[in-house]
Order: structure tokens, then C-alpha cells, then sequence
């Protein structure tokens, strides 16, 4: 069985067979990958080299990894040979569309919001402030673009993952 | 002695105090929100109360219903931590008024240190150095003609303030109205006061602290430094004992000026002087916090003496058991905060449930936890889920063994600080001890690294590609799973079956 | 210094020893058995070899595995832990001709002081006082003799002995041959050398034992003595440091005849020389162990120095770090060793998986542990599970710590001797430092207490009558749960919900 | 509802109702039992004492529960009304038989047996010895008695359980 991980903007092909050994792009290894305590904690063990392995699944299932090793936090991206097809063929018929939602990280107070409809921002410039844990974060923008619609205000409470301002 | 205590906290504090009360053979009465009904502090005490719903307003913070909690159980002393009502005169007022002891310093004494601009006036004149400002608080005109006569950078700081809280650095003249307004807001909610005041930015300056020991007849002493320097918005992250920047005449010279303070308001129990130590060696008073600190534990790894105990044997009406020359420095201790903060994400506070746990153990370290696997981490209280701390013969050893300490603790289900305070003891300019409180705020400060090895990511790669294979192997033997649990559980175990065929 | 290790070793010393070398910055490299796939030491490790089935004969105990891993792993030395071949100079020179180095004593000094009798000749020649006993391995039938010239009761000892396997008391003749021939066959068993010999049993003796340390250069220091009398059938149950009965005079005395048994052998590396230490203040040497011990922690907390470390870096050919006047003792430390064994029910060995692990931390403790929650204790390997080390300011605080974290500890799924140390901690013999080696096995000795308190029984009943309430409960609301997980799972989150009622 | 929690020769009658009240032998106790991490430590809060319990059935569910609480260890049976009343009509039909198996606590090889048939023994006497993990483990009658059956030899291999000897 092939799959496709990725991870940091780099795809790892791995081919896996049912006897511990694997391919990594090409390359055999041996691998033994095994529950330690309950279902997060792994012991996995690459041509004997030991990692301790810390593995999360979004609740959506979909097929979105975040796997904590040596203290480092990765998502990873795992599509086998079909889904992997079915995915770049979607994207072949849209175009991007760019646009970029600002989600609360945090369920909290907006102290204020700092910019309006159609404003231009650079990347890193302040775009809310977000009072949580009675301290006020800051949430920027991740990349240049203009502000295509404010969903929040001032005053207003807010829940984790709510869409606060999108950029296109 | 005492023969029971009431705890009014919660987390790795709350489990602290109950531990020396139950080491003195103390009986121990726990306080509890709804949040906090299977923690480990409720499970750890012989006795547990309710106090109110999970808001800090309603619970931790609510005094009748403790006074109340302190009654039914009969206790005969109250032990407030840090934080909540730990420096809240009016609390401790209420437990004397119950007929209990207080452990901790006289409400007076809290009062004058707790209010800031009273603080520095009682400083200024018992002789004590204070850093440059305002000596009151200053409406937002006021203010704009005290940082001009100072000299930008300055501070913003609560007059009622601690923690960090409406803390702001101001380096433009452009920015002070913005921050005055930022700061009094943050103020106010934490505190409801906004009355502030400023200090000058003194540029290069490490964050010291002297441990106060001091009893019910006037006798004080000091228990050496702490350097506190790692922090981020005023907020400490790491802290070690004793400080690379100061030599012994100077921890001498320090430490008197610490026990003038405390003795200027009357200090007793334990109590910590902060100071600001500059490049050229001088100090400046900057705050004294009338309770246990967090990081209290690095003083204790480096003096053989349990706070907490002495705590309880000063409020019981104790006298000392030491004198000065009996104190010794031995070895290094450090502090590692580990918070559900996402080091990656500006430090953003995380909630959620922790799915594993394995704690660090071994020779020199001591875990100071509040969490345990299968518990709720919630956004009503303070991040901060456990403190690390390791000695070691020296600075070297002691960087090592927390650099070992924090690879082996794994806390699954929730972002953690814990790779900050990897990649920190990595770091060559704190194993230098070349830092200062800019180190993590200021403009050439750590970053945590966006470049990890390329070895691991492979690593990352391959677990979620194996997962992801037994979940599709099970899929197909299986069906469809029958229930949550069925879900969640059932993949993983399958994937030890299959993944173990070679090795058996 | 090294670049990477590889322990023979599993369980808390392989951890313990991993630790070391990884503070050290040493690649680290771990061996283990099937029964070993997920045990800490194999997760801890940098690399993991495995070299065998269970049964430690084909692993543990396989030495050319052992060295054919060393040499796929390119490591530099073989570090053995204690048991296993940590003894046996076959391995040690088989490491040594594979061109590595090996982290204990020269095979020599292991071989002269494996063989009892042997030992017991050289001792004698040094001037070290040894036990009156037969100096020679004895037939049946000059035993017999033996025993009767030097007076009943006599202790029947293995030649290759160790761990109190092939020991057996003796009290009156008639009981002779049998115990013989008991002692022999366990002694056959375990050593494959079933001689034995005779000494005379010390009544009221004290099991009082030597930390040494020497270095390859002649150079060789004590680090105080330990208490070892908290015993049954000859194996250590608790151990502590300093002994109540050793003032300084004494133990100036001891740890100068302990270095000189050690140069007798030419020793280097950690080893500790074993003595009986009767009522009068007369000492007699046992034997000497050629390795690292396993209550070597309780020196370490009151000495500040790291034996595993100095242990690699005598093994690298650096020289003693220390001199004799160097070494001071802090306090107090106190070790329990909690293994898999039923208190309860003769010490059986018991056998299962951890179901839950709640492991004590905090002020003044050291926990060296060898499982984790999840783990499957098998029947294959020495019971030991962990090591819980406290230190205190003294013995009183240690003791009063020692009861706290025994109450923190709690280990589900398998019968541990966690209630055997806490009786023991709250006994007034103990307390008092009233005891000697038959504290637990003689006519006197210590039980465990049968009638526990009719509070506690109670609310066990009152536990187990809301687990089956639920239980019930869930039953008629789900009907027949539909798999394993959910029918061992469920009820348990389903009796959380129902009994949250009140105070959500 | 109401159960009978036997305990160290002591029967407690305990009725629960819905809303954490209880009554422990007609007096009222408010009960709050919570599971902490998985399925085996719970906390236990009795009229606000606090305390922290270990609990494990056996594998056949047979209302037999091991609790740890304080570090010692109690075995509890617990039986609702019906089926109190079915033990009860159950044993007052038997007569009690007396009979005592011997059983291996741990698997090993048996050394020695010190017992033949028919002989009278005292309590506490060595009945077999038992070898496993390379230590000798004598096994002594529970009770005073006369051997009724030797189910094993010198050099057997014994498993678990195995019933060795029994008594009558």
C-alpha cells in the first residue's frame, strides 16, 4: 500500500507491506511502530533507532495527522494512491481562490478591531486584539492582502474557531 | 502547630501546600470549583468542599463561600498560594475575623506592598533603591510630562498590578496614548483599578529576586537570589537558582537591602524582593510579593529548607530555626513554566483534554504538577499545568538534566511550552548566561526555530503514514466501527498487532 | 569520554543508567527482549536492538546477542546495570575483546570477589574482619561439622551467591540436611554451582554496607555507608542513608576498611562492600558487590554526587574528581523498593498489566521507575518495578515524606508491595531505628496489619456498591454493550456521568 | 436501589438513589464517586472527605471487586436484593462441604511435596514447595486438616491456579 505524507511542504512517499518493512521514497527501512499507553503514545522503531511518538487525529478524521516527536510538533497530511489522484484532479478544476479566513484561536473578548472593509495589510500587521485570560493577544495577518469582510466588532464575545475577518 | 489547613487554590499549588501539611501530619481540606471536581489537589486532600462554578469570580476568588468551607471543616489556618486571594488584604482580614491563622504576612503589610506607588514611597524612604519614575499614580496627561522628564523607553505599570498584567513598554512618544489606554483597560479588568504609573526602561537589566524568611518577632533573613530574566511580556518563564550575575558580595549586599524592605513594612512569613540588576552591577527595587512565589521551589533545591513548612511554622506563631550564616547555596536549580500555551503561536493559551502523560523522574528532578492523564484543561484558569525543576552539582549539569528532564515528559491532547524551553536550554545565550529580560521580547530575541530537521519530519511522516494504514487495514476488516469508543480505541490497538509481526 | 553506550540491562536501572549517559551527551542504546517491545528503557534509548525471547537465558543473559548488537551499534561501551551479567566476568572480558569498554571493575576483581569463599580468603589476608564460617566450600557432611564447631544458627550461603538466592538459616541440627540440600538445588538453579559454605549468624546484627568509588589510577574513596536491614529471605526491602547506628567515628573506621577491601582486589569503578554490624559496634565483612547496586540513589541524595556518572566517567580513564574530605552527607535519605509481589500473601510474584499509574512527585522526591501505565509485568523478570526515594532534612522528615508519596503512589492492576511500606513507615520500630536484619522475618517480626481500620471497609463497600449500581444501571439502558472495549469501558464513564449529578 | 457490599466478614446494606445520596446501614451519607483516568482511579467524596479509590472486577463480572483505598486492599462482593436472596436459598439447600483446594498462586515447578494421602495436618504447615522466579515458595494449609487429594508431583510444571492438593 502507497502513501503520501505530507509534511513542512515536503511529500514523503511510503510504500508499507504487512512484515515491518517499509519504502521512504524509494528507500527500505525497517519499521515497528507500536501503542504504548492508550492510543496516543507510540514506541516506534526505525532500523533500530527509537522515537518516542505523540499522535493526534483531527475529530473529522480526515486523514490529518498531528504527531509530536522529540518535543517538535508536525502536522502531516497522509492521502493514499486514490485519494491522492481525486485531490489534484479537484484542484486542477478550481481556480484558487485565495481568500484567507481569520479565525479566533482563542474563545475570548474583541477589544478592538483595527481594520475596516477594503483596508490593505501587510503581513504581521495587528488586524484584531483579542482579550483572553484576561491578557490581550494580538492576532495579525499571516500574509499581505485586503480586508474582504469584518464579521466581528468591538464588545463582541467570540467562540474558538470563529471567523473574525477574511482577506482576499 | 496547626491541626488542620484549608488550601484556597488550585493546580500544582494547591498540591504543594497539601503536601507539606500532610508531611507535617497535618489534616488538609481541599477548595473546589465545578472544573475541578476529579483534580488532583480535590483527590489529594482529606477533606474537599465545593465552592462555586468554574469562574474564578465565583469560586477561587469567592471569600465568603472559603470562609465558609473553613468553618464546616473546622479548620484552624487557611494557606492562600499564590494568585487568586493570595495578596487580596481584604481575604487575609477575613480569615483573622474567622478566628483562623492566616499564612502569610499581616493584611498591613499586604496592603502597603500590594499598592505599587505606596510601595515605592515606603522604599524610597526606609533607603532602599527604587528604579527611576513616577512616585504616584498619573492621570494620561501627567503621565506624558513624567516620561518626557525620564526618558523613553519607559514602563507602564498597574498600580495594583502583578503578573504582568496592564504592563506596557512605551519606546515612542507616539505610542504612549494607545498603550495608557491598553494598559488602564487590562488594569482594570484584572484588578478593577486602572490608577497607573510609570518607570524608566532600564535597558540590559536581568529580573533578580531575594527569598525572605521572616518570623512573628522581628527576625528576617534572606535565602539567596533567583534570577527570573526569561520572560515574556512580564511574565516568567524560566527561572534558576542561584543568578550567574551575581557574586557572592553581591548576594550579601542584596540580600540585606531585601530583609530592610520586608522589615520596613513588618514583613512576616515568606516574601520575595524583586529587583532590576543592570550591567554596572546596581539594583532597583521593583515590587515585593507578600506570598509564596511559583518559583520558590529552585530556592528549596538549593537550600535543603521547605518553604511551605516554614511557612506553616512561622504562621503558628514559630520562631526562625535559622540564622543567616546558616544558609549555604549548594548547586544550581532551574524552572522550567510548562503552560498550555502554544509556543508556536504567540503563546496563545490552549484548553482541551490531556490524552497521555509521562512525567519525567530520576535523580534531581522534582515535578511540580496539577495535571494527570484524562484531565480538562480549561481557559478559566491561569495555563500554567506544571513546573519542572532540576538540580544539578553546577549551571552545567543542571542545563543537561532539565535538556533530559523535558524530552522525557510527554503531555498528549494539548499544545504545551515544552519546546520553547527545549530549544531554550539548547539555546548557546543561555547556556552562556548571556541574557537579560529582552530575551525573549526583545528585537534580536529567541525565536522558537521554524527550521526543524529534516530527520524528523521523515519521522512525523512515517508514524502518520503507519497510522494511517492500520486505520485503512481495520477499516476493511472490520466495517463500520460500532461506537465512539469502538472508533477511537479499536485502530490503534490493531495497528500493535499488525506493526508487531516482526519483532514477535 | 564515551560517544555511545549500550546497557544490558532492562527495567528502572536501564532507565536510571540511559539518564546518565544522556546527560552526559552520550548516544544511548538499549537491548531488550520480546516481553520488552514497549518497555521505557527501549522507548528512552536512541537506538534499541533486540536480542531475544523473554526468557532472559535467550536475551538478558545471551551474551554473544548482547555484544553482536554492541558491535551493530558501533557503540564504545557496555554499561550492565546490576543482576544479570552485570557479574559475570565471561561478559565483562568478552566486552573488553571486542575492542570496548566495560563500565565496572576489571574481570579479575569481578571473579575474585564472585566466588564467596574466595572473597572470604582474600578479606582475611587484607585484615578485613569477616564473619566466623567455614573458609572453604563444604560437602554435606563436613557442613555438619562445620556447624557444629562454630555454633548453631548457622546461614548456609552459595558460593557464587548474591540477590539471597541458595541462603537458608539454620537453627537447630536436626533441620541441617534438609536446608542443605534446599540451598543447593536453589543455588544450581540460579548460579548453576550448587557449593556452598557455612557461616555463623551474627544475632542482631545490622546489615551496614560501603559505597566505594576508585578510579583506574589507585585511587579510591567511600561515600558513606547505607542500612540495608529491611529485609526478607535476604532481599533488601528499604534501605537508608546514613545508618542510625554508624556515628562518624565508626563510619570513618568502616569506609577505611572498605577501601582496603576494595585495593585488596585492585577494584575500580562503584562497588560496595557489604558488613554485618553487631550490637557492640563489631563489624564483619559479607561480601562485596562488583557493580552498581540498586539502592544506590539514597547515597547520591545525601552526597549531591551522581554514582552512575562518575561510574563512565572512571571507565573513560578520567581520574577521581574527589578526595576523601570532599565527601559530606546532607540529611537523610530513605528508598522503597516496590515490586510486583503480594504483601499480602507470603510476597507471591504477581503478574499482570498496569491498568493505571499515578506516580508521586513534589519536594524531596526521587522516583526510579521501570513501568509505565499500559505495561505488562510478566513473570520473567525480577519483580522490581521501582524505587521511591525521598530525602529529608533528617530521618524524621524523611520517614513522615516516605508516608507521603506512598500515599501519592498508586499502581493499578497488580498486587505491589506499596502496603507492606507504608505499615512499615508507620510502625514505632521503624520510627524508633530499633531493628536489625530480622526486623521482618524473625519470631517477632514485622506483619502486615490484618485488622485494617472499619472506616477504610466501609467505604470500600460503599466504592464497589456504586461501581455495581452503575454497572446495573447501564445495563438497562444500553443493553448488551456491543464489543470488549465498550463492555469494559463504558459502564465506568457512564457511572461519572450519573454520579456527577450532585455538584454539576 | 439497594446492595449488600460484604467485606472482611462485615455486610454493609447500602441503598443509592439518583442524586448522590446514600444511606450505609440506615444512615445518610452524600456520595460522589468520579472516574479520574480510564477506568480503574476514581475519586470518592463522602460527606466531603476525600478519598482517592482503585477498583477492578474480575474478568467474569461475577459482583467480586477489588478496591484499593488508603493502600490496603479489600476484596468486596456486592449483591442487589434478588440476588442476595438467591444466595441465601442457595446455601441453605448445600450442605457446606468443607472441602479446600490447594491452588498455585503463581506458575512454577513444584520441588517437593511434603504431604501424602490422608495425613492430618496443622495450620501453617509446608504443604508443597513451590519454585518460581528462582526462589523457593512454601505453600502451608490455610486451615488444620487431612489431605483428601495430591493433584501434583515433584518436577511438575504448574500453571496459574492449578489446584495442588486439597484438604477436607
Amino acid at each position: 500500500m502507497k502513501y503520501f505524507a505530507s509534511v513542512e511542504g515536503r511529500t514523503y512517499e511510503i510504500a508499507i507491506d504487512h512484515h515491518g518493512q517499509i519504502t521512504v521514497d524509494g528507500v527500505a527501512m525497517a519499521a515497528d511502530m507500536q501503542p504504548v499507553s492508550g492510543r496516543h503514545l507510540y514506541s516506534l522503531l526505525l532500523d533500530n533507532t527509537s522515537h518516542e511518538v505523540v499522535l493526534d487525529t483531527d475529530e473529522e478524521g480526515r486523514n490529518l495527522y498531528e504527531v509530536m516527536v522529540a518535543g517538535l510538533r508536525y502536522q502531516v497530511k497522509v492521502q493514499d494512491e486514490r485519494s491522492r489522484r481525486l485531490a489534484l484532479a479537484d484542484r486542477s478544476l478550481k481556480a484558487p481562490s485565495g481568500e484567507l479566513a481569520i479565525k479566533a484561536p482563542i474563545p475570548g473578548l474583541v477589544v478592538s478591531v483595527l481594520v475596516e472593509l477594503n483596508q490593505e495589510v501587510a503581513e504581521g500587521e495587528t488586524l484584531i486584539i483579542l482579550e483572553a485570560m484576561k491578557m490581550e493577544n494580538e492576532l495579525r495577518a499571516p500574509r499581505a492582502g485586503a480586508i474582504r469582510e469584518v464579521r466581528t466588532e468591538s464588545g463582541a464575545q467570540v467562540a474558538l474557531g470563529q471567523v473574525l475577518v477574511t482577506l482576499r | 502547630m496547626f491541626k488542620k489547613v484549608l488550601v484556597a487554590n488550585r493546580g500544582e499549588i494547591a498540591v504543594r501546600i497539601l503536601r507539606a501539611c500532610e508531611e507535617r501530619g497535618l489534616r488538609t481540606v481541599a477548595v473546589y470549583s465545578d472544573a475541578d471536581r476529579t483534580a488532583l489537589h480535590v483527590r489529594y486532600a482529606d477533606e474537599a468542599y465545593r465552592i462555586g462554578p468554574p469562574s474564578p469570580k465565583e469560586s477561587y476568588l469567592n471569600i465568603p463561600a472559603i470562609i465558609a468551607a473553613a468553618r464546616q471543616a473546622g479548620v484552624d489556618a487557611v494557606h492562600p498560594g499564590y494568585g487568586f486571594l493570595s495578596e487580596n488584604a481584604d481575604f487575609a482580614q477575613a480569615v483573622l475575623d474567622a478566628g483562623l491563622a492566616w499564612v502569610g504576612p499581616a493584611a498591613e503589610a499586604i496592603r502597603a506592598m500590594g499598592d505599587k506607588v505606596t510601595a515605592r514611597q515606603l522604599m524610597i524612604a526606609a533607603g532602599v533603591p527604587v528604579v527611576p519614575g513616577a512616585d504616584a499614580g498619573l492621570s494620561d496627561t501627567e503621565a506624558v510630562g513624567v516620561a518626557q522628564e525620564i526618558g523613553y523607553p519607559v514602563l507602564i505599570k498597574a498600580s495594583a498590578g502583578g503578573g504582568g498584567k496592564g504592563m506596557r513598554q512605551v519606546n515612542d512618544p507616539a505610542d504612549l496614548p494607545r498603550a495608557l489606554a491598553a494598559a488602564r483597560r487590562e488594569a482594570a479588568g484584572a484588578f478593577g483599578d486602572d490608577t497607573i504609573y510609570l518607570e524608566k526602561v532600564i535597558t540590559g537589566a536581568r529580573h533578580v529576586e531575594l527569598q525572605v524568611l521572616a518570623d512573628q518577632y522581628g527576625n528576617c533573613i534572606h535565602l539567596g537570589e533567583r534570577e527570573c530574566s526569561i520572560q515574556r511580556r512580564h511574565q516568567k518563564l524560566i527561572e534558576e537558582a542561584p543568578s550567574v550575575a551575581v557574586p557572592p558580595e553581591l548576594r550579601a549586599e542584596m540580600g540585606a537591602i531585601a530583609v530592610r524592605a520586608a522589615q520596613a513594612v513588618g514583613y512576616s512569613n515568606a516574601g520575595t524582593v524583586e529587583f532590576l540588576l543592570d550591567r554596572s552591577g546596581h539594583f532597583y527595587f521593583l515590587e515585593m510579593n507578600t506570598r509564596l512565589q511559583v518559583e520558590h521551589p529552585i530556592t528549596e533545591q538549593v537550600t535543603g529548607i521547605d518553604l511551605v513548612k516554614e511557612q506553616l511554622a512561622i504562621a503558628s506563631g514559630r520562631k526562625l530555626r535559622w540564622t543567616q550564616a546558616d544558609i549555604q547555596i549548594k548547586g544550581h536549580a532551574i524552572e522550567c513554566r510548562i503552560s498550555s500555551e502554544d509556543p508556536y503561536n504567540s503563546f496563545l493559551p490552549a484548553a482541551g483534554r490531556i490524552t497521555s502523560l509521562s512525567e519525567p523522574t530520576g535523580p534531581g528532578v522534582r515535578l511540580e504538577s496539577g495535571i494527570c492523564a484524562g484531565f480538562e484543561v480549561s481557559l478559566f484558569y491561569d495555563p500554567l499545568l506544571a513546573k519542572l525543576v532540576v538540580w544539578g552539582e553546577n549551571r552545567a549539569e543542571a542545563i543537561l538534566r532539565m535538556r533530559r528532564a523535558l524530552d522525557e515528559y510527554r503531555i498528549g491532547g494539548i499544545h504545551t511550552t515544552i519546546p520553547f524551553h527545549q530549544q531554550v536550554m539548547d539555546s548557546t545565550r543561555f547556556q552562556g548566561g548571556q541574557f537579560d529580560t529582552s530575551f525573549v521580547d526583545g528585537p534580536d530575541g529567541f525565536r522558537l526555530s521554524a527550521a526543524p530537521s529534516q530527520n524528523l519530519t521523515q519521522v512525523a511522516a512515517i508514524a502518520a503514514a503507519l497510522a494511517e494504514h492500520e486505520r485503512a487495514q481495520l477499516a476493511v476488516i472490520l466495517g463500520s466501527p460500532c461506537d465512539e469508543q469502538g472508533l477511537r480505541i479499536s485502530p490503534w490497538k490493531q495497528a500493535g498487532r499488525v506493526g508487531g509481526v516482526r519483532s514477535r
